[in-house]
């Protein structure tokens, strides 16, 4: 097991978020977070990257406690985030971003490798290198935040509706590079609005309702699931 | 001409010192956003700091003037830069999350705090200096004498700056801190300690402020528990004027407020010296909104 | 009859040309989809509309008199009125104040009206009130009027903005990405409010990147890439055009 | 909704408190009491501007100052009785405030800060370098005549009392209801989000002049009062503490609050008082206090609740709108 | 009541707080000596101190406070400006009121029959500076202020004195107090190339003057009024550049040959250790003292009465600071200004 979640709880505030979420990830796996909004996927995404504190519960990734960590220490222990809101660091150039994601590398090769590869996925981003991120489109936002979490050449990437503003074209380079750098090793959670191109890419899914997970199966059940394509996939088509 | 070119000098003086505190003003305006009103305090806190240790450990007379007062600034420094972050905890880090306004007057209760605090342990009247800690030479510049001291000003600011400079955009601890400066939680997810960067600016920051209030010290060799309040709002007025968050713009704004000042002194009217400052400020940011070198926006509708 | 006519828009930023003289027209009553790949200019055009920013060239005529470059509060008070692609709302503020908030160019009272509560002022109010809660109906929100705009669900905040946008009293309506983030079942519902809209006379021009909302809701499609226009027509001839899916809608392999 | 009533008895007492205050309160302590009802007056125009507008003024001592020496000049020199001057007063802090706040007024945060606190600088060093020579330079003015109500001369701190906190009670009054109204909640709008504002049509440039203006006219009014109760007025009482003590009672009260504004005017007049018996270390723990009670209240100590509006009173419609 | 209540009025935080503290040292002792000598007509004396924090609104509020703690007097304070905002106060409660340091003209000339100060007037200082410019045969002289009530006013004096004398000042202006670098100032005065500098302000400006006056190379002669009159000048300036520096001012405590005032430093050094820094906590001493001499003459703390007693039958009181006695303005009589001069060795010396 790489990554396990176990009976989590957060709360903003006063108010209680997730109510026991149990989540498993083996190692290699493409896994999908389903649910209707504010239902707590991406909730429990800044949860594993630490970005809100844990209430009660635990995230274990291959058996060290990630919720007893600093965000820091859990991207240094391989898990980035595209997270919801692109949130580029609008004053900063697209490059300036795309160096930040690597903050934590120490292989200046490597990392040269990476930024190469990730112009290549998205052309855009080169063309605009010297731009100011905030100034970006909504949808070359969107590839911003991508390309920066895979600067640091994670073990585990977290991509929160990365589809979000991309035209159709991009989504399926997005999907395919998804599957690509998953071949390649990478664990990834992804939460998607799109439920029926989420559910075709990955391995497993998970259904959440309100803070809690009702549902956990292989993608093609619930693919095939009445509930589920009734709540999420906007019933037979 | 001559009196011009040396009323440039003493703009230019005054203006290194402003610029010394502008510099921790505008440092840590740029990474949490906070007017740091306690920032004048704290240079007053290391004027006092710097005549304690001068007079109690009289370095100068085992290193030396030049060494002896060298190894006081790094002292003073860092027992500032230590107070800052006592401050940063206990004033500003629980309003992280909450409306900006409030931590500015958090921010105007500690100064308040710290200026009675060293009202109540050192007393009211004006403490001085003793005289003579560095040899007052004079240097002879196109027929004006400039004391050294105010050169030495000058050029400790101007090194601080560049050396800050260099800190923030060459170094991986000045990108940590520009990132922490725009999006604190996206910093996080890139592996920043947001909480380490916020303690490493306020360690710079006021330790900047610290040692502008020991040269003052050392030159003018008097001062007094209010005199933060005037150079805090001295220093605000040039980062702003240079363009807040931006580290040669408070370079710029402090030794042009100093100028502005002299040249508003000498040719329209001394006790109007303030006002006119205040109006070039003005028209200044009513042609550029944010200041000279201006902020880096990039709003997006 | 158009509403709408861009005529040779331009803007530029710096050395791009995010908007490259684009020439289009708006039917009364239609609704009309701008789609493009990401960073198109799609959303500079809505803002040039809008006067968020000031072209470079050309112009945009509304109801037969020119807009370019006026004031956004005075284009609004013609009767445009939009959404933001990334949500603007009054965080702190209700719903319902949100809804006010568009009521607010219809209305006159001003200092004096408000602080001595004149019948002229009360009545105007009450008004506003009324109206503001039909548009929350209208989109369905009617019961979350004292709920924090912050606290309803992305997909609340979409249909919130358009009940601000509504509240305009709007001949024209602008929507940037309405359906961003919202999922399938939520989408459905907003293409059934398009319809309802389109019914009440109102004008909409929308970008979205959701071809299944694109393909029902609009009359018209305007297809821009690289700040020019390289396609217009209707959706089903725009759908086969080759140009526009090597550039935007990409081959289906999967399907 | 039930706690309303609530809220509105302990109002209630309060206010009953308040104004039988001069029948068992010494002079000391009544005079207190007249300072934070100035303060308040102060606290709510200012809360106009900073509070509903978010616009960061540091300067209203300015508009302050330009109604009291209004007040001053105009009384001393032509002896208009000075309760006479209110509206006068108002109106040139207004005009002023309109004039300097028309170039700056599209700056953001804190370089608005920053030019308002120059505008109160330069307003302070014009009255001490005795500008156009009528401000009396450092003295100031001095020899301002005692207002007059109904035949009755006002000079005791008993009789201000009840002058000054009719005054705050219109200020109240009035400014409750301009909160309800459309152009209160215009100010919000722009406060939240001015793109968003202005979108939705909403003339941005035009209230922020007018909050600007509102508030100094209303300020200009205190300053009338405030040189009616000290007959003599200078240029350090209207110096950048002035305004900073404003600034931070609206603020430590609740931000867009008027019982917070109010409640922030008693505890940062009054408690500073209550720490005479600290002597030296008075102001010391005042600041500290002042942290504290930011720290322990991050929005104020009371915060402006939602409006309501009677929703209930409107039927759900049939059709569409 | 069982004590007599006098009250102190000084500015014991803010800018002056120094001035204040010292104020109420002096009066706390003096009352301490008066209480171990029996008391005022069979009852102690009790000071009561509040902070006007050198304030005018605080001024009145300290006013009000001490008004309704039925004081009979009440000492102090030391700013024009902050004594002014309470006159009407202590006139009102029918409260003598005794000025320590507020020397401007006009707060005598309002007829207030219970207002008295221990200090002179800025008028004769006025003279008194002019007279020595003059005599010393200055010819071009430039005048400086620092746009306080105070030193604005003594600064006007002076002008139109000399001009009175067909003397026209080469400069006349204003900086601003609080700063510490004043070289943009002295540069354009040197411009002016005058005779002499005369500053009417207080000593951390003149003593910081006085200092890069030096640094410059520049060396005219600075003379100043009675709010130079503090040690700490010379601290600041440092004792080469302060030498010779001029300064009209009633005697520093120092000064003081009576023998009243021998003991009283005497108490004061074995009290707090050191001497009084400052003339005009001395002069609050005197206030207190003249008050409380009153009242035991008078034999009542009728304030009226004890009001009379200062101004038709108190002569040669012998105070601190010399002989005292009142006109009936309230205003000392008398003329108690000195001229000293900075030696060397940084003392302020008596002239003549
Ligand atoms: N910063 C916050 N403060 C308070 N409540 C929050 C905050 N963020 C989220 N919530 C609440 O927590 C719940 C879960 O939100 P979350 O954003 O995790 O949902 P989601 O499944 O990602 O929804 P969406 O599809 O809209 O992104 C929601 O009820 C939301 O209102
Ligand atoms: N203020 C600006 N400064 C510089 N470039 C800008 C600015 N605003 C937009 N751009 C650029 O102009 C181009 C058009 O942007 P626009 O936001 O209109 O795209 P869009 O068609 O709406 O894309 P998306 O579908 O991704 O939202 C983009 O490449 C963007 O980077
Ligand atoms: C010289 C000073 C004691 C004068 C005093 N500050 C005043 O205002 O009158
Ligand atoms: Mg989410
Ligand atoms: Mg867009």
């Amino acid at each position: 097991m790489l990554l396990e979640i176990k009976n989590l709880h957060v709360k903003y505030g006063n108010v209680e978020a997730l109510h026991g979420v149990n989540i498993q990830v083996d190692e290699g796996e493409i896994v999908t977070i389903l649910g209707a909004n504010g239902a707590g996927k991406s909730t429990t995404l800044l949860a594993i990257s630490g970005l809100v504190s844990v209430t009660s519960g635990q995230i274990l990734f291959r058996g060290d406690a990630l919720h007893r960590m600093s965000a820091d220490k859990i991207v240094r222990a391989g898990i980035t985030q595209s997270p919801e809101g692109r949130r580029v660091f609008s004053t900063l150039t697209v490059r300036e971003n795309l160096n930040l994601g690597a903050f934590t590398a120490n292989d200046p090769g490597r990392v040269r490798k990476t930024l190469g590869w990730i112009y290549e996925l998205f052309p855009r981003l080169e063309e605009r290198r010297e731009q100011l991120a905030g100034t970006l489109s909504g949808g070359e936002q969107q590839m911003l935040a991508m390309g920066r979490a895979l600067m640091a050449n994670p073990k585990i990437l977290l991509l929160d509706e990365p589809s979000l503003g991309l035209a159709p074209i991009l989504v399926r380079t997005i999907f395919d590079t998804v599957r690509e750098i998953n071949r390649s090793g990478v664990t990834v959670i992804l939460v998607e609005q799109n439920a029926r191109v989420a559910l075709k890419l990955a391995h497993r899914g998970y259904v959440m309702e309100v803070g809690n997970i009702v549902l956990a199966d292989s993608a093609d059940a619930l693919l095939s699931d009445a509930d589920v394509q009734n709540a999420y996939l906007g019933g037979k088509k | 001409m001559e009196e011009f070119f040396h009323q440039l000098t003493n703009g230019l003086a005054i203006g290194g010192i402003y610029a010394l505190i502008a510099l921790g003003y505008t440092m840590v305006y740029g990474v949490l956003k906070l007017i740091n009103f306690a920032h004048g305090d704290l240079f007053t806190i290391g004027a006092y700091l710097g005549l304690t240790l001068l007079t109690s450990l009289s370095l100068n007379q085992y290193l030396g003037a030049f060494l002896g007062v060298l190894l006081l600034a790094v002292m003073v420094m860092g027992l500032v830069g230590i107070i800052g972050i006592i401050l940063d905890r206990a004033a500003y880090r629980p309003l992280r999350q909450s409306p900006r306004l409030s931590a500015v007057v958090s921010a105007l209760g500690a100064s308040i705090f710290f200026q009675n605090a060293v009202m109540l342990i050192y007393g009211a009247r004006y403490k001085f200096y003793p005289q003579g800690i560095l040899p007052r030479i004079a240097l002879n510049i196109l027929g004006v004498d400039i004391p050294l001291m105010r050169i030495l000003i000058l050029l400790t600011s101007v090194v601080m700056m560049v050396a800050l400079y260099l800190f923030i955009q060459k170094t991986k601890v000045g990108t940590a801190i520009r990132a922490a400066a725009i999006d604190q939680g996206a910093a996080r997810l890139m592996g920043i300690n947001v909480d380490r960067v916020i303690m490493i600016v306020f360690l710079i920051g006021p330790a900047l402020g610290g040692v502008a209030g020991l040269m003052v010290g050392l030159y003018y060799g008097q001062i007094n528990f209010t005199m933060g309040w005037v150079y805090g709002l001295k220093a605000f007025t040039a980062a702003i004027l240079g363009g807040i968050g931006n580290i040669p713009g408070a370079m710029v704004g402090g030794l042009l407020l100093g100028v502005i000042e002299a040249l508003g002194a000498a040719y329209i009217s001394i006790a109007w010296k303030d006002a006119i400052a205040f109006c070039v400020l003005i028209g200044i940011l009513i042609v550029r909104p944010t200041g000279l070198l201006g902020e880096r926006v990039a709003e997006k509708v | 009859m158009s509403l709408l006519t861009l005529n040779k828009l331009t803007k530029k930023f710096g050395g791009l040309t995010a908007v490259d003289n684009v020439s289009f027209d708006a039917d009364a009553g239609s609704v009309v989809g701008l789609i493009g790949p990401n960073g198109a200019g799609k959303t500079t055009v809505f803002n040039l509309i809008t006067g968020n920013y000031q072209p470079n060239g050309g112009d945009i005529i509304f109801d037969g008199q020119s807009v370019a470059g006026l004031l956004t509060h005075k284009i609004v008070s013609l009767g445009i009125a939009r959404t933001f692609q990334t949500i603007r709302l009054f965080q702190n503020l209700s719903v319902l104040e949100n809804v006010l908030a568009g009521c607010h160019c219809r209305m006159k009272s001003g200092i004096f009206g408000g602080m001595f509560c004149t019948p002229a002022q009360r009545r105007e109010e009450r008004d506003a009130l009324k109206l503001a809660l039909r548009e929350l109906e209208f989109v369905g929100l009617r019961q979350d009027a004292e709920q924090l705009s912050s606290n309803l669900s992305y997909g609340n905040q979409r249909l919130l903005e358009i009940a601000r946008a509504l509240a305009t009293k709007p001949r024209l309506l602008i929507l940037d990405e309405p359906a961003g983030g919202m999922n399938e079942q939520e989408t459905d519902s907003l293409i059934r409010l398009i319809r309802r809209m389109r019914e009440r006379g109102l004008t909409i021009l929308l970008i979205e990147h959701d071809m299944g909302l694109v393909m029902e809701a609009c009359q018209k499609l305007v297809v821009i890439e690289y700040g020019k226009k390289i396609a217009e027509g209707h959706p089903e001839e725009i759908k086969e055009n080759p140009r526009v899916i090597e550039a935007y809608l990409g081959t289906d392999e999967d399907e | 909704m039930q706690n309303l009533p609530k809220r509105y008895i302990v109002y209630g007492i309060l206010t009953a408190v308040l104004l039988c205050a001069p029948f068992f309160l010494n002079r000391y302590w009544v005079d207190v009491l007249n300072n934070v009802g100035l303060y308040a007056i102060l606290g709510l125009s200012l809360n106009l501007i900073v509070g509903h507008t978010g616009l960061f003024n540091l300067g209203h001592a300015a508009f302050y100052a330009v109604g009291a020496y209004t007040a001053a000049i105009l009384n001393t020199m032509y002896h208009i009785p000075i309760l006479w001057l209110l509206p006068v007063c108002g109106i040139t802090a207004g005009l002023f405030a309109g004039l300097v706040a028309r170039p700056i007024i599209h700056l953001r945060g804190d370089y608005l800060c920053i030019v308002t606190i120059g505008v109160g600088e330069i307003v302070r060093i014009a009255l001490i370098n005795n500008v156009f020579d009528i401000t009396g330079g450092a003295n100031g003015i001095f020899g301002i005549s005692r207002p007059e109500l109904f035949g009755m001369k006002i000079r005791k701190p008993d009789e201000f009392f009840y002058l000054i906190w009719f005054f705050v009670a219109a200020t109240i009054f009035l400014f409750h209801r301009l909160e309800q109204s459309r152009f209160g909640r215009a100010l919000n709008y722009l406060r939240e989000d001015e793109v968003a504002a202005e979108g939705s049509g909403i003339n941005t440039a035009h209230y922020k002049l007018a909050t600007f203006m509102l508030g100094a006219a209303w300020a200009g009014m205190a300053g009338n009062i405030y040189a009616a109760k000290m007959t003599i007025i200078s240029p350090e009482s209207f110096n950048f503490w002035e305004s900073v003590v404003m600034f931070t009672l609206i603020i430590l009260g609740g931000s867009g609050s008027i019982p917070g504004v109010l409640l922030g005017a008693f505890l940062l007049i009054g408690l500073p008082e209550l720490f005479r018996g600290f002597a030296n270390a008075r102001m010391m723990i005042f600041g500290a206090a002042m942290v504290a009670m930011m720290i322990f209240r991050t929005q104020g100590i009371l915060p402006p609740l939602p409006r309501k509006f009677p929703i209930d009173k409107i039927p759900e419609s049939e059709g569409t709108p | 009541a069982d004590t007599i209540k006098i009250g102190l009025m000084a500015p014991l935080t803010g800018k002056w707080a120094n001035e204040g503290q010292e104020m109420k040292q002096v009066v706390d002792l003096l009352a301490d000596e008066l209480n171990a000598a029996g008391g005022l007509l069979g009852k102690k004396v009790e000071v009561i101190s509040e902070d006007d924090a050198g304030d005018p609104r605080q001024g009145a509020l300290a006013a009000q406070r001490l008004s309704t703690q039925d004081v009979v007097a009440s000492v102090g304070t030391y700013g024009s400006s902050t004594t002014e905002a309470t006159q009407g106060i202590y006139d009102e409660y029918e409260i003598i009121q005794i000025a320590n340091a507020s020397t401007a003209v006009r707060l005598s000339e309002k007829g207030l029959p219970l207002f008295f100060r221990s200090c002179p007037r800025d008028d004769e200082q006025g003279i008194v500076g002019a007279k020595t410019l003059i005599k010393a045969g200055y010819k071009k002289i430039a005048l400086l202020h620092d746009n306080t009530s105070y030193a604005s006013g003594l600064a006007t004096e002076i002008r139109n004195e000399l001009e009175r004398e067909g003397v026209k000042p080469v400069f006349f202006e204003a900086l601003t107090p609080g700063e510490q670098d004043y070289a943009a100032i002295l540069t354009k005065m040197k411009g002016a190339n005058p005779d002499v500098v005369f500053f009417t302000g207080y000593y951390p400006e003149a003593g910081l003057m006085l200092r890069q006056k030096k640094e410059m190379g520049w060396n005219v002669p600075f003379m100043g009024g009675d709010a130079t009159n503090n040690p700490d000048l010379i601290k600041s300036a440092g004792k080469d550049a302060a030498a010779g520096y001029m300064l009209v001012s009633p005697p520093v405590p120092g000064d003081l040959d009576t023998p009243e005032a021998k003991a009283f430093l005497d108490a004061f050094k074995k009290k707090y250790t050191g001497q009084p820094g400052s003339i005009w906590s001395v002069l609050a001493g005197d206030g207190f003292n003249v008050i409380c001499e009153a009242i035991q003459k008078a034999g009542t703390t009728d304030t009226k009465k004890v009001a009379e007693y200062l101004k038709t039958q108190m002569k040669d009181f012998p105070g601190l600071t010399g002989k005292l006695a009142f006109n009936n303005k309230g205003d000392r009589v008398g003329d108690v200004y000195r001229i000293y001069k900075v030696d060397a060795g940084g003392n302020f010396v008596l002239q003549q």
